[in-house]
């Protein structure tokens, strides 16, 4: 119905700015409840995250985990699959990384980063597997799963950084460093040649590339491949998917494998391009943003480039709201959820008033 | 394993299955209803601090029960409004709930406390009192129901015992009366109930309301009972574990009794043993903390007794024909 | 003997249900238009219409579903606002909807009770509901055990429930709508020896449907729907079937199709022994036997839910089956373990699904995408082993709009927005100019305008006359009566018998939908 | 291009130059954060103290996670801030990467080494500490059994625990020490009601004195002590005032002392390894008015020769770390 209403423009562009806009609106009121400032709340966080090419270099490094993990969630969402278990998939997609990183001794980072990324998909993708067969097969509950799979996860790595991975002569749950040679080119070894002097210590690198990359690969999948044409009749339409000679559980199982695998692949961005070793918590929560990345972004595969970067955006100015105001870092966390509340569940509150206008707008002409 | 040790676990399950109980009912009082609540963990934590931070305030553990109360069901209220009201994803309406108390409660108490997201430690009538069961004294030394009444079950917070009054009560009401028929009806086929005359949307914001009271009462045990204040994210998943329990109980109130008890000795086995040695096995305590979520997944799989939920669970009632 | 009962006092009282003007509009669509219809006490009065008359439109805001735009609702000639269900409940009006609003895994006690109950607690309300249950079946024929799950029941016992609810609430105005479509005759007779008996007691009913038949059997007076308007109210013992029936399309019935005799040719398919079994462990499909030819048209007639939709499923590929099924000879894998509904279309079955909102399209996908649906694997809508060509299909559905004339002509516009008549033809020139050897169709003509029937049923005969076999299934018996060249009825998941259009008719065939195999031939 | 760079070249210049004036120090918190009441409390007062004293200004961070160490540290290095103080061993690998690339700024790491000219490390010898407690503890107890609930189990942890039983059964032979630990990862620091159900644990085994080592758990620690009337043992901080009269005394680690001299000295500190043991009064126990009522003569008596016999080196208490044993098993 909704189609007929509004044009396709106002349905993409207009209805998720429209819940931006008012998810913000409210992030205001809850800053100028605990007595800041919103408008310089919004200027330190410019600046923070968009006033230099350091700040750049952490957006940007955020920005590719939301990528992937937005993405991941976005392609399960086509299938009409609520992959909430991003976050869980990431921290395994971690461990691959870790073990590629650690036990291979790689002539040179090139090498590494195709086997990291494979590994972390590897991963992430069998960590979507069993949710995705129980769906498939046994028709469990994909999000139940998916949110029990994140406390698995959790629970798994945990167990793994402080009684294996842990070098024996460290205190700290994490991985020993990778070696050097493995440290992934960033944006300041990348543009130094072409002569921009970008700064140093932004974590943003290569894989901020691939994560477009896989973006403009997944647009293809789902709108030139007969696999994508697939997943989309199947998300649109169960029944209709079986007509066709649609098989349910091959999409689910592909659908999710795929989901799994991008998500698995943001840790490569988010352990081999930062911190280059394992730690607790890798994710910072990424694989949950995902879910606002691709509310945002309508599950289109270039259209959550914007939402990406948005809550790349976010996150870096969140933290340095942190540092200059008393507004606490979780500040990022209220917006994310508000953003997740009005372009997701509250989307009706937002599109039936503007479908109205349209719909008067044209009896008018 | 010795008997002491064994009191102790039992005695301390009682205390950490509290939480899950009460989030455990509101859980099933609302997907009863044809409500899912995946924000169950949001509640229990915004309950959780407001219950403290009122409690800080007014010097009595009541008012900030109230307080506790009141923000749940606030929370509730925002899940009604979008999956109810406006007919959204009941399940991205509980995400986005379950994150915006993840936000706020620190927000919030940065503001007020400016103690880095916690509240100040609470100390006396500031926290619920402990009760000793009539007669508890007295049969300590008998074997067996000495141990079971006179250590275990006595000397807890007022809310354990209230928790454990919740079961039969939410039994008697899902089964016994004309609202929870209604209930009943409505999470399998609320066209049924509109065409018979009563209010879908009422009563599934009655539902919710409930769920959002048991979840208030849940999170003020939690920081004024159980723990003595706010620290962020102490809800510490305790409200996917309730979802969990839940389900392993197939929707029905004394079995969620049972699974809150059971996710609650493993946390308590977990917390006095971090490595259980088996004798042939030796299982760390992250392993303890993953079993409530693997044991789910396995009944979700339906390998073990399947687990249908409410028919109607999950669907915005649309009025058709 | 039945205007005997309309007439005298009965029909000078105040009217149970009067409407007046009313009129409700669904966006663009009238769905109502300016209702006004009279309803005597303690008759069973008819209400006639195609589908999308607004038949069920008028009832739902009788019964507080929706509000009408406009007009004016009197019960025993009181003025009455029904806003919602309770108040249609207080006005005395009681509704047995086509879908039974049944809480299955309740008892009848349970559901009978429900938003009824006299009390907070249960108990005393499920004492009086068992009594009352009690006396009731003795009254009405409507026993039904109290303590079985509705899920359990058959469908004709779940609507005595829901019949039994309805008198619970002590209704006066009992409104029925479509209540034979799910029922055998068998059924349908006892519901309406209920019917007659509550007529008797006072009560008022309101039938609504779009069988003739049952008009002429139960009804005292008819009224008649068209596009959203009241036509006519009318005597049933001073009407015809014919009148009828020429006042619900507006025009004479085209009950005979122009077409030549068929030619048959070889056996296309062949099934022998095909059984069905449902997720449920229920029998759908009991041991089928069947043969198809190339240049005829098989018409399968039957009630809903006789096994119809099954034997489609299982012959598309859609549902699994047991027996053996040979098309053009060759045995097919009914496991579906080896094959879908995708491999079927490669060995030539098209299929026209009976239900093209949930099967046939994809209402969110625009047009051109549906053209490809079903044969997105097709090398002529494919670039190569990765990519699809979007242009190829574009371009294909084109010339498929303009030779079905679909309006608007436009495949960039999603399914949904096109109306029903021509979104089936999106469907039929997807499926029909892939040139099967075998097309099954489903309901071709379910909500579909009259002149879409038409050019719809033209080209069934057409791909007939190029010598594919067709399977025809449809609850319309007019269609089926017009378009078959055999026919076969089925009743209970079995073919009761095969007849040929040209010497069968409507009751003969009725028969056999009943069950009743007397005459086999 | 050109103008691109120039662009690009004018943020970065910005960067360095927005936040506070240069030099400033900065201090970062490790995850239990700033009010933990304990560790990293006590460094919040050492620098607060050093801004009261001087009128100086400072900045400071907490940690949400474990992924974001790496860019505090930057963050501030980047800004100018000088020195960076840090708390907590976890801090020690991601300040090996950072602290190379800014070798204009000094860095502090407090009980974590970094060998690197521009990083100071500062460790404790807490194993000391903890002796003097366990020795209250041990004179304490009326039931021969003491307890112990470290936070995180790591050989800094064990050290605490290895220091607290030598003491208390140096001061009591018969005593036995229940040791827990509350977890593998750095959420053992942050949780109360897990700390509460260890010493409730401990209680039901016999204890009546129990130490926490545990950060933030501590407070549940403490908090389950009072409430099933036993006696408690602080850290890091003087935790006596939590609950006057009911906590023996606490084990003090002056890293606000830590946190003050490397403030007070500036940039351009004396940079390598600092151990703050008993002699330097890096450690030591806290007897103040909340717990004058518990500590009697012959307690204290005790202490203070221990304490000399400590401080001149008579005395040796084993450390965990030494050898990863502990002559006391504190498993």
């Amino acid at each position: 119905m909704s189609s007929k209403r509004m044009p396709k423009w106002a349905d993409v562009l207009l209805v998720p700015i429209l819940s931006l806009i008012i998810a913000f609106a409210l992030s205001a009121l809850v800053i100028l409840a605990i007595g800041e400032d919103p408008v310089r709340a919004m200027r330190l966080m410019i600046t923070g995250a968009l006033g230099s090419t350091y700040g750049w270099g952490y957006t940007l490094y955020f920005t590719t985990n939301f990528l992937l993990t937005g993405l991941g969630v976005s392609i399960a969402f086509q299938a009409r699959l609520f992959n909430i278990g991003g976050e869980g998939q990431a921290l395994i997609g971690g461990l691959g990384v870790a073990l590629v990183c650690l036990f291979i001794p790689w002539p040179h980072w090139s090498l590494a980063i195709i086997a990291a990324i494979a590994a972390s998909a590897i991963f992430g993708a069998v960590w979507a597997a069993i949710p995705a067969y129980l769906q498939a097969k046994r028709g469990s509950h994909i999000v139940i799963t998916t949110i029990m799979f994140n406390f698995i996860a959790f629970s798994l790595m945990n167990y793994m950084l402080s009684h294996v991975l842990r070098p024996p002569t460290s205190m700290d749950p994490a991985t020993a460093r990778f070696d050097n040679v493995l440290r992934l080119p960033r944006l300041h070894d990348i543009l130094a040649p072409m002569g921009i002097d970008f700064s140093r210590a932004g974590p943003a690198n290569v894989m901020l590339f691939v994560a477009l990359l896989a973006c403009v690969l997944a647009y293809f999948l789902m709108w030139r491949t007969r696999l994508g044409f697939e997943i989309r009749a199947f998300g649109k339409s169960e029944p209709a998917a079986h007509y066709a000679g649609i098989s349910g559980v091959k999409i689910i199982m592909v659908a999710m494998l795929i989901s799994g695998a991008l998500s698995g692949m943001m840790a490569v961005n988010s352990v081999m391009g930062g911190p280059q070793r394992l730690v607790m918590n890798a994710v910072e929560g990424a694989g949950f943003i995902g879910i606002a990345v691709a509310l945002m972004g309508r599950s289109h595969p270039i259209g959550i480039i914007a939402p990406a970067l948005l809550f790349g955006f976010l996150f870096q100015g969140g933290s340095e709201l942190a540092l200059e105001t008393t507004i606490p870092r979780e500040m990022i966390i209220i917006i994310q959820a508000l953003v997740i509340m009005f372009t997701g569940a509250l989307d009706n509150m937002v599109r039936t008033p503007l479908e109205t206008l349209f719909a008067l707008m044209r009896r008018r002409t | 394993m010795d008997i002491v040790t064994i009191v102790q676990i039992l005695d301390s399950t009682l205390r950490l299955a509290t939480p899950l109980l009460f989030a455990c009912l509101a859980g099933i009082i609302s997907e009863r209803a044809g409500i899912f609540d995946i924000g169950l963990e949001g509640k229990l934590l915004i309950a959780a601090f407001f219950s403290a931070a009122y409690a800080h305030y007014s010097g009595s553990a009541w008012i900030g029960l109230g307080a506790g109360v009141l923000a749940s069901v606030v929370f509730s209220l925002f899940h009604g409004i979008a999956s109810i009201t406006f007919r959204g994803n009941q399940l991205i309406s509980g995400v986005a709930i379950n994150f915006l108390a993840s936000g706020m409660t620190v927000v919030i108490a940065q503001s007020w406390f400016r103690q880095g997201g916690r509240t100040p430690s609470l100390t006396g009538d500031q926290r619920f009192p402990s009760l000793d069961l009539p007669g508890a004294e007295a049969v300590q030394g008998v074997p067996v129901i000495g141990q079971i009444y006179g250590e275990i079950l006595t000397d807890h917070g007022i809310l354990v015992y209230v928790g454990l009054l919740c079961v039969p009560l939410t039994w008697y009401v899902l089964y016994r009366t004309r609202f929870g028929l209604r209930l009943r009806a409505v999470g399998e086929n609320p066209a049924a109930v509109d065409t018979a005359g009563v209010s879908v949307v009422r009563m599934r914001y009655a539902a919710i309301v409930i769920a959002g009271v048991l979840c208030g009462i849940g999170g003020a045990y939690l920081s004024t009972s159980l723990a003595a204040g706010f620290v962020r994210e102490m809800s510490a998943g305790r409200g996917f574990i309730a979802l969990a329990a839940m389900i392993f109980a197939k929707w029905r109130p004394w079995q969620g009794l049972g699974a809150v008890l059971l996710f609650g000795m493993l946390e308590a086995i977990a917390n006095r043993f971090p490595n259980l040695d088996l004798g042939f096995i030796t299982l760390p305590s992250q392993f303890m903390t993953a079993l409530p979520y693997i044991l789910t997944v396995i009944i979700l799989a339906g390998f073990v007794g399947k687990a249908i939920p409410p028919r109607a669970g999950g669907e915005p009632y649309v009025k058709e024909r | 003997m039945v205007a005997e009962v309309t007439g005298g006092a009965a029909a000078k009282a105040a009217p149970a249900i009067e409407l007046r003007g009313i009129s409700k509009a669904f966006g663009p669509v009238q769905a109502n238009k300016d209702i006004n219809i009279k309803v005597n006490k303690g008759t069973i009065h008819g209400i006639i219409g195609e589908n999308g008359a607004g038949k069920s439109t008028m009832m739902s805001i009788l019964y507080g579903f929706y509000k009408a735009d406009s007009g004016e609702i009197l019960i025993d000639g009181k003025p009455t606002q029904i806003t919602d269900s309770q108040a249609a409940i207080s006005a005395g009006i009681g509704m047995v909807f086509q879908h039974f609003k049944l809480v299955e895994n309740f008892t009848v006690l349970e559901n009978v009770i429900l938003g009824a109950e006299d009390s907070e607690r249960l108990m005393p309300s499920l004492n009086r509901a068992r009594k009352l249950l009690t006396e009731l079946a003795a009254e009405y024929e409507l026993n039904v055990d109290p303590d079985a799950l509705i899920e359990t029941l058959s469908v004709g016992h779940q609507q005595r429930v829901e019949i039994l609810k309805a008198l619970y609430r002590e209704a006066n105005i009992l409104i029925l709508d479509e209540p034979t479509g799910v029922l055998t005759p068998a059924e349908a007779d006892h519901l309406f020896r209920i019917l007659r008996g509550l007529k008797e007691q006072g009560k008022t009913i309101i039938l609504i449907t779009h069988k003739l038949r049952e008009i002429m059997d139960v009804t005292d007076e008819v009224s008649v729907m068209r596009r959203g308007e009241m036509v006519a109210t009318v005597n049933t013992a001073e009407t015809s079937p014919t009148e009828l029936a020429e006042l619900m399309v507006g025009r004479k019935v085209l009950l005979e199709v122009e077409k030549t005799p068929a030619k048959p040719g070889e056996v296309v398919l062949s099934a022998r022994g095909l059984k069905v079994v449902d997720e449920f462990g229920v029998e759908r499909l009991r041991s089928i036997d069947l043969d198809i030819r190339a240049g005829e048209i098989l018409g399968v007639a039957g009630v809903a839910g006789n096994g119809q939709s099954a034997l489609l499923e299982a012959l598309a590929g859609m549902a699994a089956a047991t027996g053996e099924v040979k098309m053009n000879g060759e045995p097919l894998d009914l496991t579906l373990k080896h094959s879908d509904a995708g491999t079927r279309r490669e060995r030539g079955v098209s299929h026209v699904h009976e239900d093209r909102h949930r099967c046939g399209l994809i209402l969110d996908f625009m047009a051109w995408e549906n053209i490809a649906f079903g044969y997105h694997n097709a090398p002529e809508y494919n670039k190569n082993k990765l990519l699809m060509d979007n242009h190829a299909i574009l371009e294909d559905a084109k010339g498929k709009f303009e030779r079905f004339d679909v309006r608007p002509p436009n495949p960039m516009l999603t399914a949904e927005s096109f109306s029903g008549g021509n979104q089936q033809k999106i469907v039929l020139a997807r499926e029909i100019e892939r040139n099967p050897d075998l097309l099954l169709v489903g309901q071709p003509t379910r909500g579909v305008d009259i002149g879409a029937i038409e050019f719809i049923h033209k080209q069934l005969i057409a791909l007939r006359d190029q010598g594919k076999a067709i399977l025809l299934v449809s609850v319309e018996l007019d269609e089926i009566l017009s378009l078959s060249d055999r026919i076969v009825v089925m009743f209970d998941g079995r073919i009761m018998g095969e007849r040929d259009p040209e010497t069968t008719n409507a009751q003969d065939l009725g028969l056999m939908m009943a069950g009743m195999t007397g005459d086999v031939a | 291009m050109k103008l691109t760079r120039k662009f690009l070249g004018a943020t970065a210049v910005l960067a360095l130059t927005t936040g506070a004036a240069l030099a400033d120090p900065a201090l970062i918190y490790d995850m239990g954060g700033k009010f933990d009441r304990s560790f990293n409390e006590m460094a919040f007062t050492g620098a607060t103290r050093w801004a009261e004293e001087t009128g100086g200004e400072f900045r400071d961070i907490e940690l949400q996670s474990e992924a974001q160490r790496e860019q505090a540290i930057r963050r501030f290095a980047e800004s100018g801030y000088n020195p960076v103080v840090m708390t907590g061993f976890s801090m020690a690998t991601p300040l090996e990467v950072v602290a190379a690339d800014y070798p204009d700024t000094t860095f502090v790491i407090i009980d974590g080494v970094v060998d690197l000219p521009n990083v100071r490390s500062v460790i404790f010898s807490e194993q000391e500490g903890s002796y003097l407690v366990g020795l209250l503890a041990g004179m304490a107890t009326e039931t021969d059994n003491v307890s112990f609930v470290g936070g995180m189990d790591v050989p800094l942890i064990r050290a605490f625990a290895c220091g607290y039983a030598q003491g208390a059964v140096a001061a009591n032979e018969e005593v036995n020490v229940i040791v827990n630990y509350t977890g593998t990862t750095p959420a053992a620091w942050n949780d109360p009601v897990r700390g509460s159900e260890i010493t409730a644990a401990q209680i039901s085994q016999g204890s009546d004195v129990v130490f926490a080592a545990a950060g933030g758990t501590g407070v549940g620690v403490l908090q389950r002590a009072v409430d099933d009337g036993i006696l408690s043992i602080g850290v890091d901080s003087n935790q006596n005032y939590l609950h006057p009269g009911q906590v023996l005394t606490s084990m003090m680690k002056r890293v606000d002392n830590a946190v003050y001299s490397a403030f007070e000295s500036g940039p351009g500190m004396e940079t390598g390894l600092h151990v703050m043991d008993l002699a330097a009064g890096g450690v030591g126990w806290a007897d103040d008015e909340h717990n004058a009522e518990l500590i009697s003569d012959e307690m204290r008596a005790a202490v203070s020769s221990a304490q000399e016999a400590i401080a001149a080196g008579e005395l040796a208490v084993h450390d965990y770390r030494s050898d990863s044993s502990c002559p006391i098993s504190v498993e």
